[in-house]
């Protein structure tokens, strides 16, 4: 309906592998970043800042690094929150460790300790297949936590095992405002999302795709098994790292090992889910409707006034059931339906 | 030498509690390829209906079977609202849907019967068996073992349903074919109803064991994690997996948390078993009993 | 370097583009998923490299050269590389059979043929003996070509490598061909398929064509950011004249879609700004928006057929700017431009469309109008191959549904005594080629060409067109018959096809009908109708019922024109197959051969006229590997309601 | 007890709308970010419902010199994303929130920051950062009565006492079985410094979340026979723990909880297994003028938020009255300062925990004389008291097993505070000080 | 269609005495021939004659128990599939194994993969080489894509596609590979007779435009007669019968095991 498609031609193959090769959704999505960036730090409040955008972009990116290993290299994990864990830990201990390090590269790091935690939990991959790895996945996400709580020296010896995140300072700014930190979070997420596109787009997308949808033939056609589920999992992790660090300073301030606990791990994963495997954009629906979804049912139940025992249950209820509901609708999530509608939209007067 | 046997016993013991709660996840795996999350959650809505029940003034043999026969109920509804518009569906979107079934069912019970703990005496006291201990100075309790003398009893039940009826058959089929299952003539959601069932009356002797070790509180549904290494170890199909997997489990995390849990600071025991299970499955990919999977071209 | 004047011949006007415009896109093709892009300049040492290979190759001036193929850049420059060497391009249909282009090959004396693929090239050595003197065959695309061993075929890349050595080795060459060439010299011979005889090579020249080209680029303000999709046949005179002639003549950029079955896609991606298409397109577009729309739901559909209503009762005269529109209309035509006609427009590739032209036949006038209601300036122009196809142009702003518009600038149009079109102007033809006797013919002592039509201009001065002068008859009954006037209005139902009547010197009007297999397809399975294939849909007693509630609805609209009131169809039947150009039932250009047909299945005519309720026939037809079989049926006729005559038409 | 929730359900939308509307910009509003489902919620609506029937109370009788409470809920499920949610969602509303109180230590940690931010007075009755005791450092904190590490030190105490003296315990073997989280590893400290200062054996034992299986755990406690065994466990762990105690067959009168294992919920479903099992508590199991009050004024008004009436009294709801009762308190005391009959800022209100004088007087004035220690803060100890108490199971009901407060080392637990709050101003570059009033 | 005779070159594969077997089954038994450059090589035989195993053990996918694989001139026994695809040997399924959830355009780019050398931070970032390999061996596809006519569906879902056309994009996927030797598992299995005939035509100006050597197992003995140069016939995982379409027509063995069954 709003798309004129007609004249919209592709010259080169540059021009035609866009990322947004529609030019109404480069305009859509231009003047997304420009609500995103202009628009929301004018108009939001304080508590749409620190209590919905942070921890739904930083959930948006955990459930981008989760699609990565599940929706496109179709590795289940259970054990997501553990390896954003490692990522908050050991962003913490390298601003700790290693003075006037940039918080920035502190991030990077944190991530590549996660990724190599995945990698180490990921070799299991190589032999193990669907249930029994997403069952396997829960070892990293038990073993983590421990080692998290048993070690001292990883939570700087803090008697409580609480590690209370350093200022979040950065090119001698100080990200104390909530939305000079939602600014911080945005940015680096959309740089993260865009290079996750990038790479889906690309070869290794490719190799990841293939190994989850043909094992055999991808390897006929001379991509390594191994190769790719390691890239996967170190990527996807290198992601939650980066998501459970920005979940660590920017969101929470302090996290104790216990924050980053198995429901975590399934909440990300509805993420994925609800939003649509292997869809970029799916993990940001995913992730604003599981976020947004409990707010809107106890501001509901709140609405009717129901006393708090019996709203909190039918809370878990009516979450529950539009989960299961939406998987019956539409399994393959809500990227899904985003495409769908946008396809109407194309064709629109036709039915198809 | 005593000390070790007794950690011993004490873990097969726990792990014919943790089979118990396998068997309800290999049940339905096994008919209908599906991952049910909500096991655990049923384990507690059938524990906390009956002592509901039983509190209401119902004796406990008038409010075990009043709770099956919810527990049919929910299995029917499962089937109907939940699996039957998926099936066909990948059995990772089967899986979620019962997660969104476990939120259901942990609400459902909290919103009917309250969210207070409650404690439930089956009447079986568990107190080591005096006996034995005398004799050999080996702790054993004697709840534990009447609990392993039901499960093998309700193994021995399931063993005769699967092989001698006609609907275990059935199962049996559709287990290895859906397609085939389907030619044979029986209908796939009644299969499917029948091992919900099942699997309820599984969580309901389950719900009712662990409940009375630990009181009928929302913390029963946490016994799925512990069932967890168990379905890896054994096989997400095989019955008997899940026993010895069990068995294996129980034994094997109780030894490491005791020899091995002090040199590394204790409390392994959450880990110890997923990661036994893991490294048992590097090497046997399909799992102790499960199927060999022939990679085609 | 000199010779002439600047842009007086083609290959002069590309050496300018190339000069003015050298970096602006001239030609595209969807080849290997883009859209590739030569600019002018590109272009222009493109044709340059291939007029320097043909001439290295023994190409002379005063030579024909033969260009078979689907609209492609190379073909196109071919035209060029041709003319600059003073040569004549003659493009040929290339759907046509091998048989069928032994003829022109024969006529023209055909020594060299540019062809697209494997394809052409496989029918050119089919009749290699009956055209000896074609000796050097160019291929644009090599696929399967590559074990041909055959001494007469070469790549076209093999053929620009020599021309670049040609012209490296004989600096100034071009240039001097180019500056021979004069505007009076043949610029391209296009033969006429002619509904009777053998076809004729119709001459014209450059300054004919340039006229014709720039007469209708000044007159709808064509401007080099135009663009075309070029995806007509090459050998028709509209495409030489929208693609190449007005192309040159504007400097826009044209655009070859990646193959016929793609055409609809390309459209849609390229979205011209100037768009040709015979009225048969648009009535395929029309009827595929409408069987989509049924699939859609109620609400859509309601959505669609109201906002369709205020299209047509506002939309056509908001286009052409009229006065008198309420404000409450243009707020319901502009939420529904929105809503539907932009779309829509859009989803048929015609956004951007700024000038669309049908022509060729006649339009039926709900179609012309529903293109115009939603916003596309369609109009109808009226031309012939001997004129260029440049007669009558309606000017924006002035539409009738029924008239092809005012003379075109620098036409003059008189009619004959026998109602005959007579045109005289720059743009006509030089003669028939090698037909001196047809040449005289057709264009009378004052320099008029006789267009063969019928027609009267109305009281604003615009010209309409009823028939073809030969074809208007006479009923029995004296009244006048004008066959395809008839048949047009039945054309104008989405349901039919085809409809070919007879009636000239008979006592009624009687009728063929060929159905519309998509759409009444699409109508058989909504009411889950089964059917095995044309045939039997045609066959079905609903089907008949159908079709009969579409005469009957035309014969209520003859009866209402005391003219023609009584040719209205008295009885029908419907078609046991589809006419097909390759049984010789329709033209190329797929016009009915009225008397083929009369004679083919002169048993049904009879049947028809002695009042028989069916009959079996026996045809024969031609497959598309070229082989024949027979087609057998039975075929049902079917009365039709018609009015009693109107008292008026005593009057008249 | 069949459909309690659901007959509830209609009466309690009555009460809800009442609730709502009561939520007016002249009240004293105080947002609850309390958990009503999941594993915990048995703790969370008996505390929870103890602070509102008290709100009730005293909307009930006048309000706090005039002045009503007005309260809206949210859940949490004890996740502390949720929780800072929740706390961000209500902290703005009705004219803003006076106080908060998240019980429980994620959401506690995650809007420790936020509430210095916001201003807003933060109290963690009996858990959180036993540091946070250093107003100097965390003003905007307060763990009243109690914090870890002194009911740490008053559980060696009471451990001494009842060996007969502080000197006895040499020798001895003490296990302490924990919940394998930061929770339970916060006393080590204590207990590490108390086993060097008098000489005990110190044994730890790890049971990882979420504790319902402890077969080895105990029989590991059985092998080493210990004098006492204290229970630092949280949730399903307690009851399973004494079970499992059962089952090995070690006295569960040797064995010690702490008071989030001092609760009906954490010994009921252990059934018998619990007789004789001892807890600390701060508050002295027993009924008070105030529980009566409750009982006649807020449920016989059907404004009860409890569903069962019989748990009011029980130790979760009388620890929901106790922190109400502080809370209204310090209000009141800031009341004195800032106007009587006024709205109070929360800046106001913090002044008034950081000044509160909850004396024996005062207590009978409120009707629970001894149900729970005096509580006198300063700038410098935002605890005010520190005293714990022991109390029995003996199958039925808890009983007070001290008839006084136990008070532990409490220069000792100064000292570490002091060092840890130190540490964490040093970390986060505060600088040390009292907040003028 | 005119068609020179190809010239077929050198030994490029030989397979000596190769033996197979599951677990005690004998899948194949002491197993010898050759394919030469550049020619068409059937592999016949009734069901269950082991010509798919034959096939997986060409490329690596099963390892034979005996004998020798002269890849080259070298011996390449113990290659496992990612190798096989390096020495350039590419294949299609019998069962078609496209990658489902991809379009016709991505599964055909992943047939280049092994050509594309720019590392996953570049390609992240997608600047500089990695792009730049992105359009190259787009260019290559797309030439694929228009050779074998499927440039209508280059970005629909392949799941979407009717049965032929996703063979044809299996195809398109391993000439994309721009292998040496390409194998095929049954390719118009299941084709009416016009995808057939399309399908011939791609196999055999496969093997005339690119000079591909390719090695085909077809049950369709009128197609495997006409567009192979040398023939190997299995039966029960015995080789039966080797030589041109003639001779196998003439060998009794092969008619009396396999041909006369059918006929």
């Amino acid at each position: 309906m709003f798309y004129r498609e007609a004249g919209q031609f592709k010259t080169s193959y540059d021009a035609d592998s866009q990322i947004f090769p529609i030019r109404q959704d480069r305009i859509g999505v231009a003047l997304m970043l420009a609500v995103a960036f202009v628009v929301v730090p004018l108009v939001a409040t304080p508590y749409v800042f620190s209590a919905i955008l942070i921890p739904f972009l930083i959930f948006a990116l955990a459930a981008l690094g989760l699609n990565i290993l599940t929706g496109y290299a179709g590795q289940i994990s259970l054990g997501t929150a553990a390896f954003m864990a490692v990522g908050a830990f050991a962003s913490y201990n390298f601003v700790l460790r290693i003075p006037g390090i940039p918080l920035l590269v502190a991030f990077v790091l944190g991530g590549l300790c996660a990724a190599a935690v995945g990698i180490l939990f990921g070799l299991p991959s190589l032999r193990i297949r669907g249930f029994y790895l997403a069952a396997s996945t829960l070892a990293t996400q038990f073993f983590v936590v421990w080692c998290l709580t048993k070690i001292p020296w990883l939570t700087n010896n803090s008697s409580s095992g609480v590690i209370t995140a350093q200022k979040l300072e950065m090119f001698g700014y100080a990200f104390e405002s909530p939305a000079s930190k939602y600014l911080l979070v945005l940015c680096i997420v959309l740089v993260l999302a865009l290079a996750a596109k990038n790479m889906v787009r690309c070869s290794i997308g490719r190799s990841w795709m293939a190994i989850r949808d043909m094992d055999v033939a991808a390897e006929v056609i001379g991509f390594r098994p191994m190769r790719t589920k390691l890239t996967a999992f170190a990527i996807s992790s290198f992601y939650c790292g980066v998501a459970g660090a920005l979940y660590a300073y920017a969101y929470l301030g302090t996290v104790e090992p216990e924050a980053y606990n198995l429901d975590l791990s399934f909440r990300i994963l509805f993420m994925v889910m609800i939003g649509g495997m292997g869809s970029i954009l799916g993990s940001f629906l995913g992730a604003a409707f599981i976020i947004l979804l409990p707010i809107f049912l106890s501001q509901f139940a709140h609405g009717f006034g129901l006393p708090n025992s019996i709203a909190s249950n039918l809370e878990a209820m009516v979450f529950g059931a539009l989960i299961i509901f939406f998987l019956i609708v539409e399994p393959h999530g809500l990227a899904r339906l985003w495409q769908i509608g946008k396809e109407k939209l194309r064709l629109w007067p036709f039915p198809h | 030498m005593q000390f070790f046997l007794e950690v011993l016993l004490g873990g097969l013991l726990s792990g014919v509690m943790y089979a118990l709660v396998a068997l309800g996840y290999v049940l339905i795996f096994k008919a209908s390829g599906v991952f049910n999350y909500a096991q655990g959650a049923m384990v507690f809505f059938a524990a906390l209906t009956c002592v509901g029940f039983s509190e209401m003034g119902m004796s406990l043999w008038l409010a075990a079977p009043l709770t099956m026969l919810v527990m049919v109920a929910l299995a029917l509804a499962t089937e109907r609202i939940v699996l039957r518009p998926l099936v066909n569906q990948n059995e990772i979107t089967l899986f979620m849907a019962t997660i969104g079934l476990t939120f259901f069912i942990e609400g459902l019970a909290q919103l009917v019967w309250g969210s207070q703990v409650h404690p439930l005496e089956l009447g079986i006291e568990d107190v080591p068996l005096q006996w034995m201990l005398d004799r050999t100075g080996i702790a054993v309790s004697q709840f534990d073992l009447i609990a392993a003398l039901i499960c093998a009893i309700l193994v021995a039940a399931l063993a005769v349903l699967f092989s001698k009826t006609k609907i275990g058959r059935a199962l049996r089929a559709v287990a290895d074919d859906h397609q085939a299952a389907q030619a044979v003539g029986i209908p796939l959601q009644y299969i499917w109803a029948v091992v919900w069932t099942v699997a309820g009356f599984v969580a309901l002797v389950a719900g009712l064991l662990w409940g009375s070790r630990n009181g009928v509180q929302f913390a029963l549904t946490f016994v799925a994690l512990k069932a967890l290494p168990v379905l890896i170890l054994g096989g997400f199909t095989s019955v008997p997996g899940a026993i010895v997997g069990g068995l294996i489990i129980g034994a094997s995390e109780k030894l490491a948390e005791v020899y091995l849990g002090p040199m590394v600071g204790g409390g392994i025991e959450g880990w110890f078993p997923y990661v036994l299970a893991l490294g048992f499955l590097l090497v046997r990919p399909e799992g102790l009993f499960g199927e060999k999977i022939i990679r085609r071209v | 370097m000199t010779g002439g004047d600047p842009g007086d011949t083609f290959p002069r006007l590309l050496l300018q583009h190339a000069a003015v415009r050298g970096n602006r896109p001239a030609v595209r093709e969807k080849d290997l998923g883009i859209w590739q892009t030569w600019t002018w300049s590109e272009e222009a040492a493109e044709v340059r490299a291939m007029a320097c290979g043909l001439a290295a190759q023994g190409f002379k001036r005063g030579m024909n050269l033969a260009i078979i193929g689907d609209n492609r850049p190379r073909l196109y420059w071919a035209f060029a590389a041709a003319q600059a060497l003073g040569g004549v391009p003659v493009p040929l249909y290339q759907d046509a059979v091998a048989q069928e282009m032994v003829f022109v090959l024969e006529n023209a004396e055909i020594e060299f043929a540019i062809v697209e693929d494997q394809e052409q090239v496989d029918k050119l050595l089919e009749t290699v003996e009956r055209t000896p003197q074609l000796q050097h065959i160019y291929y644009d695309d090599p696929r399967g070509l590559r074990n041909y061993p055959h001494d007469r075929l070469l790549a076209l890349d093999r053929l620009l490598e020599i021309g670049r050595e040609f012209d490296r080795a004989n600096p100034g060459f071009y240039e001097q061909s180019v500056a021979a060439g004069q505007p009076d010299d043949i610029a391209v011979m296009l033969y006429t398929s002619g509904t009777t005889g053998k076809p004729k090579g119709v001459c014209q020249t450059h300054a004919s064509l340039l006229a014709a080209a720039r007469g209708g680029r000044d007159f709808d303000k064509l401007v080099p950011e135009d663009e075309v999709l070029s995806y007509l046949p090459m050998a028709w005179v509209g495409d030489n004249l929208f693609s190449y002639a007005q192309a040159l003549a504007a400097g826009f950029t044209i655009n070859c879609p990646e193959s016929g079955d793609t055409v609809m896609i390309d459209l849609r991606e390229i979205g011209p700004t100037y768009y040709f298409a015979p009225p048969r397109v648009f009535e395929n577009l029309l009827t595929q928006v409408m069987i989509r729309m049924e699939d859609a739901s109620k609400l859509k559909q309601a959505l669609f057929h109201y906002f369709m209503g205020v299209a047509r009762r506002v939309g056509a005269d908001i286009l052409d700017r009229k006065p008198g529109i309420g404000a409450g209309d243009r707020l319901l035509y502009a939420l529904g431009n929105f809503m539907v006609y932009g779309p829509l427009r859009n989803v048929l590739g015609m956004s951007r469309v700024r000038v669309a032209y049908t022509a060729g036949a006649a339009i039926g006038p709900d179609l012309f109008r529903f293109y115009r209601s939603i916003g596309i300036n369609l109009k109808q122009l009226y031309g012939a191959t001997e004129t260029c196809a440049y007669v009558c142009l309606q000017p924006d702003g002035q539409i009738k549904l029924d008239t092809v518009g005012l003379p075109a600038p620098g036409v003059e149009v008189k009619i004959a005594d026998n109602g005959e079109v007579l045109v005289r102007s720059a743009a006509m033809l030089k003669g028939y080629y090698k037909r001196p006797d047809a040449t005289a013919e057709s264009i009378d002592p004052d320099g008029y060409f006789r267009t063969g039509d019928a027609g009267f201009f109305d009281a604003d001065g615009h010209l309409k067109i009823i028939d073809r002068a030969k074809d208007v008859g006479k009923l029995a009954g004296g009244a006048v018959y004008a066959p395809n006037y008839i048949e047009n209005k039945l054309k104008f139902f989405q349901y039919i096809k085809e409809a070919v009547v007879f009636g000239n010197a008979r006592d009624m009007v009687c009728a063929f009908i060929n159905i519309d297999l998509g759409a009444v397809g699409n109508w058989a399975e909504r009411r889950g109708l089964a059917y095995s294939g044309y045939t039997d849909l045609a066959a079905k007693p609903e089907v008949y019922e159908l079709i009969k509630t579409c005469v009957e609805q035309v014969n209520v609209e003859l009866a209402a024109d005391p003219m023609v009131a009584d040719s209205q169809v008295h009885r029908f039947l419907i078609l046991h197959k589809e006419l097909d150009p390759d049984d010789d039932e329709l033209t190329r250009t797929r016009k009915v051969r009225r008397g083929f047909v009369e004679e083919k299945y002169k048993v049904l005519i009879d049947a028809l006229y002695a009042g028989r309720a069916s009959q079996y026939i026996e045809t024969m037809v031609k497959f598309e590997d070229g082989r024949t079989g027979k087609v057998g049926a039975d075929v049902r006729i079917c009365d039709a309601k018609y009015l009693p005559a109107a008292p008026a038409r005593k009057a008249a | 007890m069949i459909g309690n929730g659901i007959t509830k359900w209609l009466t309690g939308v009555a009460v809800g709308v009442a609730v709502a509307t009561s939520a007016l910009a002249q009240d004293q509003y105080i947002p609850i970010l309390s958990y009503r489902v999941g594993p915990y919620a048995a703790g969370g609506s008996g505390f929870f419902g103890g602070s509102i029937d008290y709100f009730n109370l005293i909307n009930a009788t006048g309000g706090i010199n005039g002045v009503k409470i007005s309260w809206e809920e949210c859940e949490t499920e004890y996740n502390a994303s949720r929780g800072v949610e929740c706390y961000e969602r209500l902290k703005k509303n009705n004219g803003g929130a006076s106080l908060v109180e998240p019980l429980s230590t994620g959401i506690a940690y995650g809007i420790l920051d936020r509430v210095a931010q916001d201003k807003i007075a933060m109290t963690t009755l009996g858990y959180g950062r036993s540091d946070a005791a250093n107003g100097q450092v965390f003003p905007w904190v307060f763990p009243l009565i109690t914090s870890y590490w002194n009911q740490a030190a008053g559980m060696i105490k009471y451990l001494g006492e009842k060996a007969g003296g502080m000197d006895k315990l040499k020798g001895k073997k003490i296990v302490q079985i924990y919940h394998d989280s930061a929770y339970g590893k916060e006393p080590f400290p204590v207990f590490e410094a108390y086993a060097k200062q008098l000489g005990f054996e110190y044994i730890k034992i790890a049971v990882p979340h979420p504790g319902n299986e402890q077969q080895s755990q105990w029989l590991q406690i059985r092998q080493a026979n210990p004098d006492y065994v204290i229970l630092w466990g949280w949730g399903v762990m307690n009851p399973t723990s004494l079970k499992a105690a059962a089952r090995v067959g070690y006295p569960r009168e040797k064995i010690l909880g702490v008071w989030w294992a001092g609760s009906e919920e954490d010994v009921i479903p252990a059934g018998d297994a619990a007789k004789g099992y001892t807890s600390m508590t701060f508050n002295t199991p027993g009924n008070y003028p105030v529980l009566d009050q409750i009982r006649q004024k807020v449920y016989a008004a059907k404004k009860g938020n409890l569903e069962d009436m019989s748990r009011v009294g029980s130790v979760y709801h009388m620890r929901g009255v106790t922190a109400a009762i502080l809370w209204v308190e310090a209000i009141r005391k800031a009341q004195e300062k800032y106007g009587k009959g006024k709205l109070m800022s929360a800046a106001q209100i913090r002044w008034g925990f950081e000044n509160l004088n909850v004396d024996e007087a005062r207590q009978k004035a409120l009707g629970a004389f001894g149900m729970f220690p005096t509580v006198k803060t300063s700038c410098q100890d935002h605890e005010g008291s520190g005293a714990v108490k022991v109390q029995l199971w003996d199958g039925k009901a808890w009983k007070a097993v001290t008839p006084n407060w136990v008070v532990g080392d409490k220069a000792m637990t100064r000292a570490m505070l002091e060092k840890s709050s130190a540490e964490y101003a040093a970390e986060k570059k505060i600088t040390a000080g009292c907040m003028a009033g | 269609m005119a068609i020179a005779a190809r010239k077929s070159g050198d030994v490029i594969l030989e397979l000596s005495n190769i033996s197979l077997s599951f677990g005690g089954v004998k899948a194949l038994t002491d197993i010898s021939f050759d394919v030469r450059e550049h020619e068409i090589r059937a592999i016949i035989g009734p069901n269950g004659a082991g010509k798919s195993s034959m096939l997986n053990v060409i490329n690596g996918v099963y390892r034979p128990q005996q004998g020798a694989i002269r890849f080259h001139g070298e011996v390449r026994t113990d290659m496992n599939t990612h190798d096989a695809a390096r020495y350039g040997i590419a294949r299609t399924f019998q069962n078609i194994a496209l990658f489902k959830g991809m379009s016709v355009l991505d599964n055909i780019m992943t047939g280049r993969n092994l050509m594309m050398k720019a590392t996953f931070i570049e390609q992240a970032i997608y600047f500089g080489r990695a792009r730049r390999e992105e359009m190259e061996h787009r260019r290559r596809v797309e030439q694929i894509i228009d050779f074998l006519e499927i440039q209508h569906i280059r970005k629909t879902p392949v799941g979407r596609l009717p049965y032929g056309l996703q063979k044809r994009v299996e195809l398109a996927r391993a000439l994309a590979a721009e292998p040496k030797m390409l194998l095929l598992d049954e390719p118009m299995a299941g084709m009416n007779v016009e995808e057939k005939q399309d399908m011939c035509r791609f196999v055999l100006d496969t093997n005339d435009q690119f000079g591909t050597t390719i090695v085909l197992i077809e049950h369709d003995m009128g197609v495997v007669m006409d567009i192979s140069d040398r023939v190997v016939v299995l039966d029960y995982g015995k080789k039966i019968g080797d030589g041109t379409p003639e001779e196998i027509r003439a060998n009794p063995a092969v008619i009396s095991a396999y041909l006369g069954t059918v006929h």
